[in-house]
């Protein structure tokens, strides 16, 4: 397993957002997780990313503890994700975006900018950057365009090519078709199909179910914090229990 | 961007320099006619902008009277004083820009000023080192004349009555007159008001006074009343105000109220037309430089001239910087050159019992000024002698 | 020690009074406005034309001086604030820009009244004194002690229970929400400034009577209190706001008798530190101020 | 070119006053750089200035070496403040700062060698024009080439999402910090500089009123790059003093400046050097630094 939370746990006052939620990943697979809107989803996202600390449980990652790192110390290890809400930088460059999701692959320049240099070729760096942005289908004429002026589907490209930047070893897509019109979502899932082809692990969080049962070799579902189940695509859509969960809530809404 | 940047610094400095060149002409306050020797220029460096610019309008109007008279009745050898009026801005930096201006640009014979001893130890020095004769005219903390921090001062000059001067007089006639045994000190954190404290404490010694406690207030206090209390708690026979007229009039206030019958003892930051209109001014001591009530005939006739020529009374700082200037006038009719600042310097030392509004007016070895301390209080709105 | 007690509800009535305005602002528009002070000598200095030029009697000057900085508060916010909230200005920006208005009338008042301390003309100022036993009171003292509190409980009625209220917590709560809603959010905001800046001006007129001194730069002191006193009750809090001005009050006195005179005012500061490391919601406050 | 000495001769000080407040708006600039707004460099000022002078006075230490130990001891104090202070944000960040530059005030009008409120008088005045402004070219050089590398943009990416940067892989509260204590030791180095160039130093040089000015300087001026701080400073500093018969309406004019650049030029005077790509960023309302 490349990722394994055991007993994950997380309580916000008086809610258990998370309740010890125990999944694994394969190396080089892609696990679906899906749930009605409240079940944790994002939280438990957050959890592995590192973005709020656990309340309890075990997060393991290539078979180390990496209980209690920081989200910094986690992208560094090699768990890079996308946000449900894009949080691309808005008032920066598409290339400084993607750039910027290399931090922890490049050494620090700051002392060796010092000393001018011709500006003679594009540094390795800048060469990656731009064709990540046209693998997620952008283009690298929008380079210099700033983030904030792409269209929402874009942004959430971008957000993909930034995190693709760090060369991860779990790629986190919270929501990613969100926003996308179905040529968009299309090539979404060649994108996400061509990743796991080159042996990149996914954990996607998708409401589009139909996305989620394509791509993914396993489904986990939340609701209300728990995992209720996780089994191949074709055993959750079978799942009672499953459509219980999503029949009632959806009856509600 | 390199480039950027150096086009910008440069843009400020040719931005600057366009300004330098075009200030002097817009700028000075000339009080002159042609004559047919040159002008001799006398820089004053005054509070027009910033912090103590209230200061200000009687501080210049006091030199330019003066420039004024002594210009009517002939100038010095037939020369006519120039008065050049710059802004202080009430702090350091510009202070001293102003000393180099007069120094640099204006050749001034001497210079007046600046308002605050804080700027003061700033603009000093710079003259100290060109060797252009200084007299201070708003000046009265330590380290002004004598004694400095940067070494010698000689060049500096004192027509403002230090506390050094003024608090032991005043000390020593409220110990006579109300019998004191202790007192509590009220100070501010200020230099103005640490130096006061310094002098009191040592005043107070001399005369055998006991001083039980000191309490320091900050610039950011708004209520006096805790520390009148905490005053009180030690039952003085007077309180020690050392602090500006502000702090002192909300002093004053919590004292009637808290000790009746007490008097309040301050320095010279009492001395303000503020206070005359606090309704508790009457419980205070204060040492002055200048009497208004004065009856010298030579502070009558200056009383009279300033009301004549800007429609105010004058007060303290208009009779120091008509002072000065009149005592410099003295020294360069003496001194046979204003540009030899040497002799200048020399005259002023010579200065002896000159009538000023101020009293018969002499430097000290030191520089600093030997003039009576007038102690008052405060009656109907006026300052009167203490008695 | 029954003497200081009372001086420290004083001056933590004070603290209080002039915090009011300043934390009203922040809890419905979460702007720093670094033009109270400026507001509050702006109270004075109107009392002191009403009074000093117009020959008006102090009861007619202290409802114009209030309604006036009240008008002043929303002319502040057309000017200085509005233009920024239309762009979305971070915080920051509007710190400054009620800076810029603050040195320009500031200076305005310097102009006109000079920048050194002025009082009232000789009795033209309320001078009410009660006496118990021995102790005598002053009218206007009173007056500051109970009115920072009742003020307090009126503001905090009209935020919970009155429509004007909800519109305004609703504001505070997110302001394109609260326009969904139906709130006239134009009219709500000004109506925060009004009564923000109308406080602050009552504050400026009864501390210059209390004192009867008033300057160009009385507010300044006040300034960095009323951080203290808005951090240490917890931001958006206004019986937070209030309680702080008490703890401040106490805090300052206490220090005066107990501790050596050198540290007593590394008090506040030192306080507003702590509290902000500590525990930075302050006693009383609800906002986090680590917001994601 | 006697003129020019001339002028250089009477103006040095504001010449000297100009760069040391180009050197603080650098400083100031730096942490609104990385998003952080603080109020603090005032106090870091004053630390450069009082151990500067004070190892000049008393151990006879050589000028460029006193210097370089204030600016040292500013960033040494900046340090743990910085690891205390960056849990908050904001509003809260800039209170919390203002109120440590306060407490630094407070212990200076206390402490006896510092000569309380009196301050230090008779610093020799060794600070040359060209120390200053070698100081500015120097800093300007060195934080705009940062700007473009990785920490630059690490600091860009916190300012615009702490926590996207963070999944990032960029250590934020280590690189806030870091902005913070440079921005210290310059602000360190230019206290040392404005010492030794006006002869005396006291407290009140270095509080509340200093710290906002600085901020101005660098807000005016604007925030997109390095250029900005520096002619913000120049401007306001300059301006006064180049309007002279402006001075009594100083204030009313700096605040008109100010308050006309903050509604209709956010990023600052150097928003004309870049129209183009301010107009965008306004467009999706990413436009201020802080």
């Amino acid at each position: 397993m490349l990722l394994e939370t055991v007993g994950l746990t997380k309580r916000f006052g008086g809610v258990t957002a998370v309740d010890r939620v125990d999944l694994g990943i394969a190396q080089g697979r892609a696990l679906g997780l899906i749930g009605p809107n409240g079940a944790g989803k994002t939280t438990l996202v957050n959890l592995i990313s590192g973005v709020v600390p656990a309340d309890g449980g075990t997060i393991r990652l290539s078979g180390s503890d990496v209980t209690g790192r920081p989200a910094h110390r986690l992208a560094a290890l090699g768990i890079a994700r996308t946000f449900q809400g894009v949080r691309v930088f808005r008032g920066l460059t598409v290339e400084d975006n993607v750039l910027i999701g290399r931090h922890t692959r490049t050494r620090s320049d700051a002392l060796a900018r010092l000393i001018p240099r011709p500006r003679s070729a594009i540094d390795a760096d800048r060469a990656r950057a731009l064709s990540l942005i046209d693998r997620v289908g952008l283009g690298r004429r929008r380079a210099e365009v700033l983030a904030g002026e792409l269209p929402y589907g874009d942004q959430r490209r971008l957000e993909i090519a930034r995190a693709l930047a760090s060369e991860p070893l779990l790629l986190i897509l919270d929501e990613p078709a969100a926003g996308m019109n179905p040529t968009e979502s299309a090539g979404l899932r060649a994108l996400i199909g061509s990743l796991l082809v080159e042996g990149l692990t996914i954990l996607l969080i998708e409401h589009d179910v139909r996305l989620v049962m394509d791509t993914c070799q396993r489904v986990a579902v939340l609701n209300f914090g728990r995992k209720i189940a996780d089994d191949v695509p074709a055993g959750i859509q079978r799942d009672p229990v499953v459509r219980e969960a999503y029949l009632g809530t959806e009856a509600v809404a | 961007m390199r480039r950027l940047v150096a086009v910008g610094i440069g843009g400020v400095l040719l931005l600057a320099s366009c300004g330098g060149t075009a200030a002097p002409s817009a700028n000075p306050a000339t009080a002159t006619v042609a004559a047919p020797k040159p002008d001799i220029k006398i820089g004053l460096a005054t509070a027009k902008s910033g912090a103590a610019n209230f200061y200000n309008p009687q501080q210049s109007n006091g030199a330019l009277l003066a420039v004024e008279q002594i210009n009517a009745a002939g100038g010095i050898a037939g020369a006519k004083l120039q008065l050049i009026v710059e802004d202080d801005g009430s702090v350091r930096d510009q202070g001293i820009t102003a000393f180099k201006k007069f120094i640099e640009q204006d050749k001034v014979a001497a210079i007046l000023g600046p308002t605050l001893s804080a700027v003061a130890a700033g603009a000093h020095p710079v003259a100290q080192a060109a060797g252009i004769p200084v007299i201070a005219i708003s000046n009265t903390g330590l380290g002004i004349v004598g004694k400095c921090d940067y070494g010698p001062c000689d060049w500096i000059f004192r027509a403002s009555l230090g506390e050094q001067s003024a608090v032991p007089e005043t000390v020593k006639a409220a110990t006579q007159k109300l019998g004191l045994k202790k007192v509590v000190i009220i100070y501010g954190d200020g230099k103005f008001e640490l130096d006061d404290l310094t002098i009191f404490k040592d005043a107070f010694k001399a005369n055998g006074v006991t001083v039980t406690k000191e309490i320091a207030y900050t610039a950011k206090d708004v209520d006096f009343a805790p520390f009148v209390t905490q005053a009180k708690g030690e039952n003085p026979d007077a309180i020690v105000a050392s602090s500006l007229a502000g702090p002192a009039g909300k002093i004053l206030d919590e004292v009637a109220k808290q000790m009746p019958g007490k008097r309040v003892i301050g320095g010279n930051g009492l001395n303000s037309a503020a206070l005359l209109s606090n309704a508790n001014a009457g419980l205070m001591v204060v040492g002055t430089a200048w009497s208004k009530a004065s009856t010298d005939k030579t502070n009558t006739d200056f009383v009279a001239a300033y009301k004549t020529r800007f429609g105010v009374d004058p007060d303290q700082f208009a009779a120091q910087s008509y002072t000065a200037m009149t005592v410099l006038a003295d020294a360069l009719k003496r001194s046979g050159s204003a540009t030899d600042h040497a002799a200048v310097k020399k005259a002023l030392e010579g200065v002896s019992s000159l009538a000023t509004p101020l009293g018969a007016f002499s430097f000290t070895a030191d520089h600093d000024v030997k003039q009576p301390t007038f102690v008052m209080t405060v009656k109907d709105g006026q300052f009167t002698p203490f008695q | 020690m029954a003497e200081q007690l009372y001086n420290a509800v004083f001056i933590g009535s004070i603290y209080a009074l002039f915090a009011l305005g300043f934390a009203l602002v922040f809890s419905v528009l979460d702007i720093l406005n670094l033009a109270h002070p400026t507001v509050f000598m702006l109270g004075a200095f109107i009392a002191l034309f009403v009074i000093g030029t117009l020959g008006l009697p102090w009861f007619v000057a202290l409802p114009i001086a209030v309604l006036v900085t009240g008008l002043f508060g929303i002319a502040l916010d057309r000017v200085a604030f509005a233009p920024l909230r239309r762009r979305g200005a971070p915080a920051l920006s509007s710190m400054i820009s009620s800076l810029a208005v603050t040195l320009i009338v500031v200076r305005l008042v310097e102009l006109r009244y000079g920048g050194d301390f002025i009082t009232f003309p000789a009795g033209s100022v309320p001078a009410f004194v009660f006496r118990v036993g021995d102790a005598t009171f002053e009218g206007i003292r009173l007056a500051i002690v109970v009115l920072s509190v009742v003020l307090m409980l009126i503001l905090t009625y009209v935020l919970r229970r009155t429509q004007l209220g909800r519109d305004l917590r609703a504001l505070a709560e997110n302001p394109r929400a609260a326009r969904l809603l139906g709130v006239d959010v134009d009219r709500a905001i000004a109506a925060t400034f009004f009564v923000s800046s109308a406080l602050g001006g009552l504050a400026g007129v009864l501390l210059a009577f209390a004192y009867n001194t008033l300057d160009s730069r009385m507010g300044v002191p006040l300034e960095l209190r009323a951080f203290t006193v808005m951090v240490v009750g917890g931001m958006g809090s206004l019986p937070g706001a209030v309680i702080g001005a008490y703890v401040l009050g106490l805090g300052e006195v206490a220090s005066l008798v107990y501790l050596p005179t050198e540290l007593r005012d590394a008090f506040a500061f030192g306080l507003l530190f702590l509290v902000l490391v500590l525990r930075p919601t302050g006693l009383l406050g609800q906002k986090s101020p680590d917001r994601v | 070119m006697d003129a020019v000495s001339d002028f250089l001769r009477t103006y040095s000080t504001t010449i000297a006053v100009i760069g040391v407040s180009a050197l603080l708006a650098l400083s100031v600039w730096l942490t609104l750089y990385a998003g952080q707004l603080t109020l603090g460099n005032a106090a870091f000022m004053g630390v450069g200035a009082y151990v500067s002078a004070l190892l000049g006075r008393h151990l006879d230490t050589p000028f460029p070496v006193a210097l370089l130990i204030g600016s040292v001891a500013a960033a040494a104090l900046a340090l743990p403040l910085g690891s205390i202070v960056f849990r908050l944000r904001g509003v809260y960040l800039a209170i919390a700062t203002l109120a440590f530059g306060e407490i630094v005030r407070v212990v200076l009008l206390a402490t006896p060698i510092t000569g309380r409120g009196q301050g230090l008088n008779g610093i020799p005045p060794k600070t040359e024009l060209w120390h200053i402004y070698l100081s500015v070219l120097v800093v300007a050089y060195v934080l705009w080439r940062v700007q473009g590398s990785t920490i630059g943009r690490a600091w860009a990416a916190i300012r615009e999402d702490e926590i996207a940067s963070a999944s990032q892989g960029i250590a934020v509260g280590r690189h806030k910090l870091a902005a913070f204590v440079i921005g210290a030791l310059i602000a360190g180095w230019a206290g040392g500089l404005s010492a030794h160039v006006t002869f005396s130093i006291d407290p009140s040089d270095f509080g509340f009123t200093k710290a906002v000015q600085v901020l101005v300087f660098a807000v005016v001026g604007g925030t997109p790059n390095v250029l900005g701080p520096i002619l913000g400073a120049g401007l306001l500093t300059a301006l006064p003093e180049l309007l002279r018969p402006l001075k009594d309406y100083r204030d009313i004019f700096q605040g008109a400046i100010l308050l006309l650049v903050i509604i209709y030029l956010p990023r600052g005077l150097v928003t004309f050097v870049d129209v183009r790509r301010t107009r965008r960023l306004s467009r999706i309302g990413a436009l201020d630094v802080a």
